[in-house]
């Protein structure tokens, strides 16, 4: 079988690319390669992860400088085209401002960043994030951001929830989603989400930080597996 | 050529300037207002030739500071010693370079951001990083760990909190933008911090140990550039701030505070290492304290060249900007590259892919001048060396104070607590004590998958994708021991770090530090400041680790008031193989806990439990042994190596107990308990509270005990069986008798939330 | 080069729609609660950009300004914004 | 309960001082270049409150929101600010 091709997406300013290449190269054993921001074209490429940082600073909204770069455009039309675009942490904010997910992050209900381990359920299996993943299984993942708080409008979540579009709530250990579980304040604990397709998918948590037993945790394995999965299928 | 090559005339016009000049010379009253003192003015003169003219004694002022000069501390810090067969680059350089096996090199710095930190919290500790973070990869190395030692006032006062919130927002924003995890530190507060916030900051970064880059030009002809952000006029006087206490005219010394941007000083990152994969750079320096001054002046002068420079060609943000500004400007986030002839394209390529400035603003000349040209005109031209090896050292007077030595302070003296349960966690939960995660989960400490001991254990560890070996890192000093004993203060900060590296398996390989004084022109400050270093030399030869750099913060004092002397230990260590890290936390029940060390004799002095309790901060610090300490971590490392310990944890600050405490929770949230078993002749307050440095608890497979016990007798290290791993609570029988009993709920309570309730003054 | 131009400053203002929670504004407004004197009933936080716009007259600066605001500065998921002047 | 007193709406802006390096503005600033139509030549960033202020008229209702600007919402080591309204 031909092995994915996978584009991991470089802007000014990214800092979690070598993570993501890293993961990807050794825990799925695909091919993975960066792609700088200015490229004009994604030929080639199977899929596109577009990893965390701080895409320009993250100055004006996490995220939305990112917006103007020329990557942006084959990276539309890969997802067009119903090829797996994921993006975690900066890269979920960044496929929100360019209009390719729902909704929009605010700051941290607690106004500081968030570095630690939450745990995680997953909702729903019809994604690149999730298709390997049982539903309901639950994962300990970390976060690390300053605006994770997911917001749509009361229209918009209905929508999403009924679409069956949220693939990751913060909960538990148990798997029971809580305020208290709730490192951001996202509505509705939501921690990923895709979009109506099913192709473009994204959460605020790093699986990219824990896919190895040093690291203190192996369940971001998991996502990798699906991404795996879901481009072989 | 380059444009960096001066018109011929204008040669000709500096070279008259060297020998006289045309235009008024400045005077003795203009040295004064600038900071520095008739005998330095006349030793100008002196050295000179001649009167300096108003720009030249811009830059005396800031180069002889006490800030860029070490003019106070020099003498006292050429005794540590700094050399071992792995040092690549000793003290003088931006870091220092350490060899770490597997052809890489660990270059690492702390740095004090003292002064800026009070004027503005969030910038000036956020800017602190940024600086030293350019220090490192200046050196031509990848920074992957960054850690900071913050000490304020106490939480109770508002104005202290909102001081220690924003200093750790703005460390916080500044690190992680950068993507560098900040895997340790330290949080301490007293009353002497209050109007003297201390924020020392480290970083560590790994390069190719043959390709360490050096701030040294090397060939006259070669082009100077400025690279990075535009000077504005941000953080002039910035070094003659540092170098000044704060009086009631503070506000109107203020430099206008710098703002740092962490998002630009990414790309200057990228982009300067993406250079040094090449062959154009023949020197990289960064613009820290006096800006353009010291980083053309210290280049020069370590090749023993000269550098000139057109100041026009200085990218600026701000119009009509002076020379004496442009010269002294400490805006952030820029850089002075000597890149080598030909290679002027290159550097224009990569710093244009990168969105960046890279300005050619002069050139490397022969004749160990500094040349500074506007409009065409010299401005001043002064030899470099003058500038930085001719600064004056002064052996400054130091005067034992009359209340020396400082009695100790016996446990048997002391009240027992009332309930031990009770002291228990409110000490644990105490501000000097309580889990520090408030602070560190608003650092990004993950970022690079590298993390393998995250802040909360003993040492911050890092791995090398595609290496064995990981490195170790810790950052500790106690104040109160070195206000009340400098000597034994400077050892212990330096046992402390020595021991923590071992706790987690790792062997020290070189130490950076920060010692941070009040004003050494008095007699007292320079007594504590001598003892401080002559305390920590002896334990640094001791463990043969070299001291590879460092930093003195001289005058953090506000109304004549001092902090307690202050010096900061960054430790760095490596283990040879990752797999053999050990955990601080306890791991699975029937583990059996091992004490290993001394019993801890009966001393309370400057301890945690004499202040929580007692309001005291008091009392000689607790008596280093450094035989012991070496023991003890040869000790661990062996049990680490042999993958006997499956936990262990040195004991310090708050004692036995607050180390059993530690021991219970583990990063990702899960908890362990413990039951103790004491067999005590003496007051158990010390047993539990003490502070007896040299010890440690080791837990491990009830199979491993015979084999740890034999590596503890072979290393003439005491072990004492003291309990055993398992529940979730915390029991301490002393002689046979419960004494202690906590739930874990409660010890998470009061631990894990206890500095969160602080800051939020809500205790 | 700019034939005929000259830049005006424009200000456009971004706030949170009134739908949206205000977690700054919200804590800034508790923090006021607890100091006698700086109550206020509410606070909004929001952003405000100061530009200079090269065109050919006000009008033109304006309408530039409101494409930037449009297209950049606020997002339209959870803001709305004004542009004043020049 | 509040006896002859309404709520006024005021809004307070606050700014970096001129002479302040404002990282965030000049970097909007640098991405909008790349984009055609959306040039400016400066932009600078800086924050937006809109206060509801209990008062027993327009004049105390401004009074107190200097109040509030000066002691809580402008940073005076780096910031000016001024107020509008109500
Ligand atoms: N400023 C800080 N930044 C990051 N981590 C910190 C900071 N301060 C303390 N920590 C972490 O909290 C833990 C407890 O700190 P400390 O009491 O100084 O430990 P120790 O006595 O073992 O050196 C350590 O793991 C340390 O790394
Ligand atoms: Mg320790």
């Amino acid at each position: 079988m031909r092995r994915t091709r996978f584009a991991v997406l470089v802007f000014p300013g990214t800092n979690c690319e070598g993570d993501v290449l890293h993961a990807i190269r050794t825990v799925i054993r695909q091919d993975a390669e960066l792609v700088w921001h200015k490229e004009g074209s994604l030929d080639g490429f199977d899929a596109a992860v577009v990893p965390g940082g701080f895409a320009h600073g993250d100055y004006l909204r996490a995220g939305s400088l990112a917006r103007f770069s020329p990557v942006m455009t084959p990276l539309a039309e890969m997802a067009a085209s119903g090829r797996a675009v994921v993006g975690i942490c900066n890269g979920f904010q960044i496929l929100q401002e360019a209009g390719l997910l729902p909704g929009a992050m605010l700051r941290n209900r607690s106004l500081t960043y968030v570095c630690r381990d939450v745990w995680l359920r997953a909702e729903d299996r019809s994604s690149p994030l999730t298709a390997a993943l049982d539903e309901g299984e639950v994962l300990r993942i970390p976060v690390g951001h300053a605006e994770g708080n997911f917001h749509v409008s009361d229209a918009a979540l209905a929508a999403l929830e009924d679409r069956g579009q949220v693939l990751f709530r913060y909960c538990d250990a148990a798997g029971r989603a809580s305020g208290a579980a709730n490192p951001n304040g996202s509505r509705n604990h939501i921690a990923g989400v895709r979009n109506e397709r099913g192709n473009v998918a994204a959460l605020m948590p790093h699986p990219d930080r824990a896919y190895e037993p040093a690291l203190g945790g192996t369940d971001g394995v998991r996502l990798f597996e699906s991404l795996a999965r879901w481009n072989a299928s | 050529m380059t444009t960096a090559a001066p018109p011929k005339s204008a040669r000709t016009v500096s070279g008259a300037v060297a020998r006289g000049y045309e235009g008024p010379g400045a005077g003795l009253e203009a040295a004064l207002e600038s900071g520095l003192t008739r005998e330095e003015y006349e030793r100008i003169v002196e050295r000179l030739g001649r009167s300096p003219r108003s720009l030249e004694l811009g830059l005396f002022g800031a180069m002889w500071s006490e800030h860029c000069s070490y003019k106070s501390s020099r003498l006292h810090l050429a005794r540590f010693p700094t050399e071992s067969p792995r040092v690549l680059e000793g003290p003088g350089e931006n870091a220092g370079a350490v060899a770490i096996g597997e052809g890489l090199a660990a270059v690492f710095k702390v740095e004090s951001h003292n002064h800026p930190t009070y004027i503005e919290p969030y910038q000036g500790a956020a800017t602190g990083v940024g600086g030293i973070l350019r220090d490192v990869f200046t050196m031509g190395a990848r920074p992957v760990a960054l850690m900071n030692s913050l000490r304020f006032g106490p939480l109770t006062d508002p104005k202290n909190r909102a001081l220690l919130t924003g200093a750790v927002a703005g460390i916080a924003n500044y690190g992680n933008s950068m993507g560098i995890p900040t895997v340790g530190g330290e949080v301490a507060f007293e009353a002497c911090y209050a109007k003297n916030p201390l924020v020392n900051a480290f970083a560590l970064g790994i390069a190719p140990a043959d390709r360490i880059f050096r701030a040294r030009a090397e060939r006259a002809g070669d082009p100077v550039f400025c690279v990075g952000a535009k000077t504005g006029r941000d953080g002039i006087h910035g070094a003659s701030m540092a170098s000044a206490e704060f009086g009631e005219d503070a506000e109107a010394k203020r430099p206008t505070v710098q703002v740092g941007d962490p998002f630009l000083e990414k790309l200057l990152l990228e982009a300067c290492l993406e250079l040094m994969r090449g062959d154009a750079l023949a020197a990289v320096q960064d613009m820290g304290a006096a800006g353009l001054t010291c980083s053309t002046a210290e280049t020069a002068a370590r090749g023993g060249l000269g550098i000139e420079m057109e100041l026009d060609l200085v990218p600026r943000r701000e119009r009509g900007m002076t020379g004496y500004e442009l010269m002294l400007s400490e805006s952030q986030e820029r850089m002075l590259l000597v890149v080598r002839t030909g290679f002027e394209d290159e550097v224009r390529r990569v710093f244009t892919k990168w969105d960046l400035d890279a300005v050619p603003i002069g050139g490397v000349t022969d004749d160990g001048l500094l040349r500074v040209r506007q409009s065409g005109l010299s401005v001043a031209a002064v030899p470099c060396r003058i500038l930085t090896d001719d600064a004056p050292a002064y052996d400054r007077p130091a005067e034992t104070p009359g209340w020396w030595p400082e009695p100790e302070v016996a446990a048997s003296d002391l009240p027992e607590p009332v309930d031990w349960n009770e002291a228990v966690l409110c000490l644990a939960g105490s501000p000097g004590l309580a889990s520090r995660r408030w602070v560190y989960e608003q650092y990004d400490h993950m970022v690079r998958s590298d993390t393998l001991a995250r802040p909360g254990a003993d040492a911050g560890v890092v791995r090398i994708k595609g290496k064995r070996l990981a490195l170790a890192m810790s950052l500790d000093g106690n104040s109160r021991y070195t206000a009340r004993d400098p000597r034994r203060g400077g050892t212990l900060a330096v046992c402390d770090g020595f021991r923590n590296l071992a706790a987690v398996g790792a062997l020290p390989v070189g130490a950076t530090n920060c010692l941070n004084f009040g004003n050494p022109e008095k007699p007292r400050v320079m007594w504590r400041f001598r003892n401080v270093v002559e305390g920590m030399r002896e334990a640094l030869e001791a463990f043969s680790v070299p001291i590879t750099g460092g930093n003195v913060s001289f005058y953090n004092e506000t109304e004549g008031e001092g902090v307690f002397p202050t010096p900061v230990v960054g430790m760095v260590g490596i283990l040879e193989d990752a797999g053999t890290l050990v955990v601080q936390h306890f791991r699975a029940a029937g583990d059996l806990l091992f004490l290993a060390g001394a019993p801890p004799g009966d001393t309370m002095g400057a301890s945690e439990y004499l202040k929580v309790f007692h309001r005291r901060t008091d009392g000689r610090p607790p008596r280093p042994d450094l035989d012991a300490e070496l023991r003890l971590a040869g000790f661990l490392r062996k049990a680490a190596r042999r993958g006997l310990s499956r936990s262990a944890k040195d004991i310090s600050e708050g004692g036995l107990l607050q180390a059993l405490v530690e021991s219970v929770f583990a990063p990702d949230g899960a908890r362990c308990g413990a039951a103790i078993d004491l067999e005590l002749s003496s007051s158990p307050l010390a047993a539990l509270f003490g502070e007896a440095p040299a010890r440690a608890l080791v837990s491990v497979r009830r199979r491993d005990a015979d084999a740890l016990a034999r590596v503890a007798e072979r290393a003439e290290v005491a072990l004492a069986r003291v309990g055993i791993v398992g529940g979730e609570d915390l029991n301490v029988r002393i002689n046979g008798a419960r004494a202690i009993r906590l739930g874990g709920d409660a010890l998470w309570d009061a631990f894990g939330h206890g500095l969160a309730r602080a800051v939020q003054g809500t205790p | 080069m700019s034939g005929g131009t000259s830049v005006f400053g424009v200000r456009v203002l971004v706030r949170l729609r009134p739908s949206v929670y205000d977690p700054q504004g919200e804590t800034i407004r508790r923090a006021l609660d607890a100091v006698p004197g700086l109550e206020a009933e509410a606070v909004r936080q929001g952003k405000m950009f100061e530009l200079e716009v090269r065109a050919a007259d006000a009008a033109e600066a304006r309408a530039r300004a409101e494409t930037i605001a449009r297209r950049a500065l606020a997002n339209p998921v959870l803001e709305d914004f004004t542009v004043e002047g020049p």
